[in-house]
């Protein structure tokens, strides 16, 4: 009781502090904590996969691509926007006094109404041992209702199309910080770079069975790639080379492609044949999703072997 | 096979989209070639056997709701995804023009193009409540991609202000969908319908749903966003924006309130909703009128045709379903060919400024025919689709006695003359000055041909309205009479 | 989870916040903070309001907040690049209510 | 025994909070650098401590990736932040309203 106390109120004040007063950078700050705490939270209400992603990819991937964004910004010294005026703070603390209302009631309705009794979820458990899978989650995310995950993984294939459609063509290398220059980053990026990878394939691999899987994995090499363009050890390259490009297409491409190849052997569309196919799915997620991240971080089309 | 033409039209434009990343300049064609053009022989399939079945579904992966996702095609979705296809095959062809697919914008529009239309589809099929949310996504980020594929500093802007409250939206939506989650345990929507209790807790998943999706349908009061960027879009793009995107998010509201909340018979709702499209065509006409630019025109246009859309809430009935949805296919098709037509004067006059495009019809007669025959069918002339839609909606309005209907649909059609005849009057006028128009390529051509022909669409669905409405009227759920 | 009530209060002032900074912020990188902080919002009623399913929380929801949690990064991506292009070409970082091209 | 492990979190937790408060007040990037490195840390060992208390071994998995994650953020923020000084004369920090 005390500790959810503790987490929720400290979300709370995380997110005060995130959004609202202060400098926007202290608030950037405050999101990446509150990313964590939420990482936490997950945690304590007993899902360790939400909490690997949030961490993974809700505090560290986007608090990175933010934290980025608010460097570049800064160099484009672009107009500091005004404040609001009174009467629109005062409109808007009616209406989220109204929104916090709403929600705060039909939430704690919703939580009374609680029978425990949630159709598909009983659904899912009864059918889930028939798949070899552990994991219920992968067995959602890859087997059950992998529609909605195909879709996704193309939304994270047009996010980055229409991102570099609004970068266009003269941003190709956007600036990125100097690589910082100190004797002690060599000696721990040439120990985290394999100690990442091997972590991000056991959780892909653990996925099945345990929390984890392809998306904790693809953030934690996405990760990876940012520290490795931060410190200068890969660059920005102005344009896509073929395999970059194969790279960030591979897990639409193999999804789509294992769906219609069970249609053709007279199984319902995107059955899934196997574990193998869980796994050879995943990894080719984990691929085109990391890759894509990494791009969106560095703002340009491709990557080279050493920034200039 | 039904299950394979139903994966064509999603899957078959989302692996074409990866091949036109993948594959070098020159072969990019046969990547979008093969995207779009089996679609229609998909659908001509699927809609045969809708003919015979009635209805069509698919649980995907195998699984059945509530575990699983499935896909319901009947007859609304078949008018709309025949819509999609037509608006992503000919819309398709006036953008090759300007986006050739060995050049590097090609290489950024044409997979979003196809992203696009896959996702348009798969929405439309849909018949679960989160993949609906995932295909949402889609469609907007895609969309939104497309809006500044050209970079036009107005179109960014626009484009953010989209993005934002289109994610706003998204979250109301998915707020809603998790109230349905919690107490159904069920995601799928038809098996919801008859678990979901018309209590505190229903009506309001019902409600943010509701207002999720209007952000999205920019329905008068949440309209804000659209002028600007319909108005700011590449050619194109503005056409699709018009006339497919807004709508699958109208849809959408259809579906929830006529199919969700089906039985629950909640009058002041759906007068409102119906009061709201009221005020659009009211207030989206008025701003068409005085708008100085063709492209905002159009869009304003949209903001209030929108709004015929809503009147199917408070007039419910298998007519007024019927006379709705061909307002939505027809309206889909002339506003296309519209701004098409606008898009290809604003490319080759270097202004769409209404004050200075005087004589353009001497300059640019096929364009300026285009905007005048998509025009009919936006006034609800006969002989055209447009006229087919609003006969039926005011015959139903003045059978049921709702003046107040009545009223809106003549004022909206006296305003919808007023701001077009504004229009093609300037556009006929006396030119001033007449300079010379550099010698018409086969592109320019074939770019007002595309308009034509999707304005001829619009008006050919005025001829042959009684296969569609027998169409539509199997996939009408809630009986005969109100 | 044993106090349901205390994590939907939490989200009811998450989303509170969210909002209130959305309206009143200028700075698109802080109104997309206020997005995504939101989303996490309608993230902890989606799982806490599906509940429990034999003694764990419904994986179901799980795996849609997971999908939620993908598909939000990479609608924020999108924005940030938009959002430091329009600051590129315009040299504004905000969307000025005051300005001509929305009406 | 049944309070030693809650007890534990709670205490750890409380340091988070006094993390926050240096995150919070600064003044400089430092400060704010060693408290983000204090609340990966300290969240690794509430996540241990949580994996023991709720018999969900998973959550140590959690506590790895935090391990991974942490050492990338902080090298993240000290590149960034560090230029930041750097390229700009005028510290945003310093002036919050």
């Amino acid at each position: 009781m005390v500790i959810d106390v503790f987490l929720a109120l400290g979300l709370v004040v995380l997110a005060w502090q995130a959004l609202i007063g202060g400098s926007l950078f202290r608030g950037i700050v405050m999101f990446i904590v509150f990313g964590m705490v939420l990482t936490l939270a997950w945690a304590w209400l007993g899902s360790p996969d939400l909490a690997m992603a949030e961490a993974a990819i809700g505090a560290g991937v986007t608090g990175a691509l933010i934290m980025i964004a608010y460097w570049r910004l800064r160099r484009i010294n672009a107009v500091e926007p005004r404040d609001p005026s009174p009467a629109r703070s005062r409109l808007a603390l009616v209406i989220a006094v109204l929104a916090t209302g709403l929600v705060g009631a039909i939430g704690l309705a919703a939580v009374s109404a609680l029978t425990g009794d949630a159709t598909a979820a009983r659904v899912m458990n009864e059918t889930l041992p028939d798949t070899g899978l552990g994991n219920p989650i992968t067995g959602v995310l890859i087997v059950f209702r992998n529609l909605d995950t195909l879709l996704e993984v193309a939304v994270v294939l047009a996010a980055y199309i229409a991102a570099r459609a609004a970068l266009g063509r003269e941003s190709a290398d956007l600036p990125l910080p100097p690589a910082p220059d100190t004797p002690l980053l060599t000696p721990l990026v040439v120990t985290l770079a394999p100690l990442t990878m091997v972590v991000a394939i056991y959780l892909l691999k653990a996925g099945s069975q345990y929390p984890g899987g392809a998306f904790q994995a693809s953030a934690l090499l996405a990760a990876l790639g940012v520290l490795l363009v931060l410190t200068g050890r890969v660059g920005p390259a102005a344009a896509a080379n073929w395999l970059t490009r194969a790279g960030l297409v591979i897990g639409t491409l193999v999804f789509c492609l294992v769906g219609l190849g069970m249609l053709v052997i007279g199984a319902p569309l995107l059955a899934i044949p196997g574990i193998w196919a869980v796994y050879l799915i995943e990894a080719a997620m984990m691929i085109s999703i990391g890759l894509t991240l990494v791009l969106l971080f560095a703002g340009a089309p491709g990557l080279s072997g050493k920034r200039s | 096979m039904v299950a394979e033409a139903l994966a064509c039209l999603v899957l078959v434009p989302v692996v074409a989209a990866c091949l036109a990343l993948v594959l070098p300049g020159r072969w990019r064609w046969l990547a979008v070639a093969a995207g779009l053009l089996p679609l229609p022989l998909a659908m001509a399939w699927l809609t045969g056997e809708l003919g015979r079945e009635g209805l069509i579904t698919v649980a995907v992966a195998g699984f059945e709701a509530p575990l699983g996702i499935v896909w319901r095609l009947d007859g609304l979705s078949a008018v709309l995804v025949w819509l999609n296809i037509i608006i992503a095959l000919l819309v398709g062809l006036h953008a090759a023009a300007h986006y050739p697919a060995d050049k590097l914008n090609g290489f950024r529009f044409w997979p979003l193009w196809l992203l696009l239309s896959g996702a348009m589809n798969a929405l439309l099929l849909s018949a679960d409540l989160f993949n609906l949310f995932v295909t949402l996504e889609l469609v907007t980020l895609a969309a939104i991609g497309l809006l500044v594929v050209d970079r036009k500093p107005q179109a960014m802007r626009a484009a953010v202000r989209y993005l934002l409250l289109a994610l706003l939206g998204s979250l109301f939506y998915l707020l809603g969908v998790a109230l349905v989650y919690g107490q159904t345990g069920t995601l799928d929507l038809y098996q919801a319908a008859g678990v979901l209790q018309p209590d505190l807790l229903g009506h309001t998943a019902l409600v943010l749903m509701t207002v999720g999706l209007l952000v999205k349908a920019a329905i008068f009061p949440l309209h804000g966003w659209l002028p600007a960027a319909h108005g700011n879009a590449p050619g194109p793009v503005s056409a699709v924006l018009s006339a497919m995107v807004v709508k699958v998010a109208v849809y959408l509201v259809w579906r929830l309130w006529l199919w969700l909340a089906g039985d629950w018979a909640i009058p002041a709702g759906l007068t409102m909703l119906g009061l709201l499209g009221a005020l659009a065509i009211v207030y989206g006409s008025l701003q068409a009128l005085v708008q100085q630019r063709v492209k905002m025109i159009v869009a304003y246009s949209t903001v209030a045709q929108l709004g015929y859309l809503m009147l199917l809430f408070p007039l419910l009935g298998l007519v007024a379903f019927q006379a709705t949805s061909y307002h939505l296919l027809s309206h889909g098709l002339a506003k296309a060919a519209m701004f098409l037509a606008a898009a290809n004067l604003l490319t080759r006059l270097g202004t769409d400024q209404l004050g200075d495009l005087r004589g353009a019809d001497r300059r640019m007669p096929l364009d300026v025919f285009t905007l005048a025959l998509a025009g009919v069918s936006i006034l609800g002339l006969p002989p055209s689709g447009g006229f087919i839609a609003k006969w039926l909606m005011l015959q139903t309005a003045l059978a049921q006695g709702g003046w107040l209907w009545v009223g809106v649909i003549l004022v909206g059609g006296l305003l919808a003359a007023a701001y077009l005849f504004r229009v093609l009057a300037v556009l006929c006028a006396r030119p001033v000055a007449c300079p010379e128009l550099p010698v018409s390529g086969k592109a320019d051509q074939l770019t007002s041909l595309v308009a034509l022909g999707l304005a001829l669409a619009a008006l050919a669905a005025g001829f042959v309205p009684a296969p569609v409405l027998k169409l539509l009227a199997t996939a009408w759920p809630l009986g005969g009479a109100p | 989870m044993n106090h349901p009530e205390i994590w939907m209060l939490a989200a009811a002032g998450l989303f509170g916040l969210g909002l209130y900074s959305l309206i009143i912020a200028r700075h698109l990188l802080r109104q997309l903070i206020a997005i995504k902080i939101m989303g996490s919002a309608v993230f902890l009623v989606l799982v806490v309001t599906a509940g429990l399913v034999d003694g764990s929380l419904d994986g179901i929801a799980q795996a849609l907040v997971l999908t939620g949690i993908v598909i939000a990064v990479a609608a924020i991506a999108f924005a940030l690049a938009l959002v430091v292009s329009l600051a590129e070409t315009t040299g504004s970082i905000s969307l000025n209510p005051d300005d001509d091209d929305g009406r | 025994m049944n309070w030693l492990l809650p007890g534990l979190i709670l205490f750890l937790l409380v340091n988070l909070l006094a993390g926050l408060w240096r995150v919070w007040r600064g003044p400089s990037s430092a400060d704010r650098m060693m408290s983000a490195l204090l609340f990966g840390s300290t969240s690794v060992a509430v996540l241990i401590l949580m994996a023991e208390w709720q018999g969900i071994r998973a959550l140590r998995h959690v506590a790895l990736l935090v391990v991974m994650l942490a050492a990338i953020i902080a090298i993240t923020y000290v590149g960034i932040s560090g230029a930041r000084d750097k390229g700009s004369e005028t510290n945003p920090d310093r002036k919050a309203p």
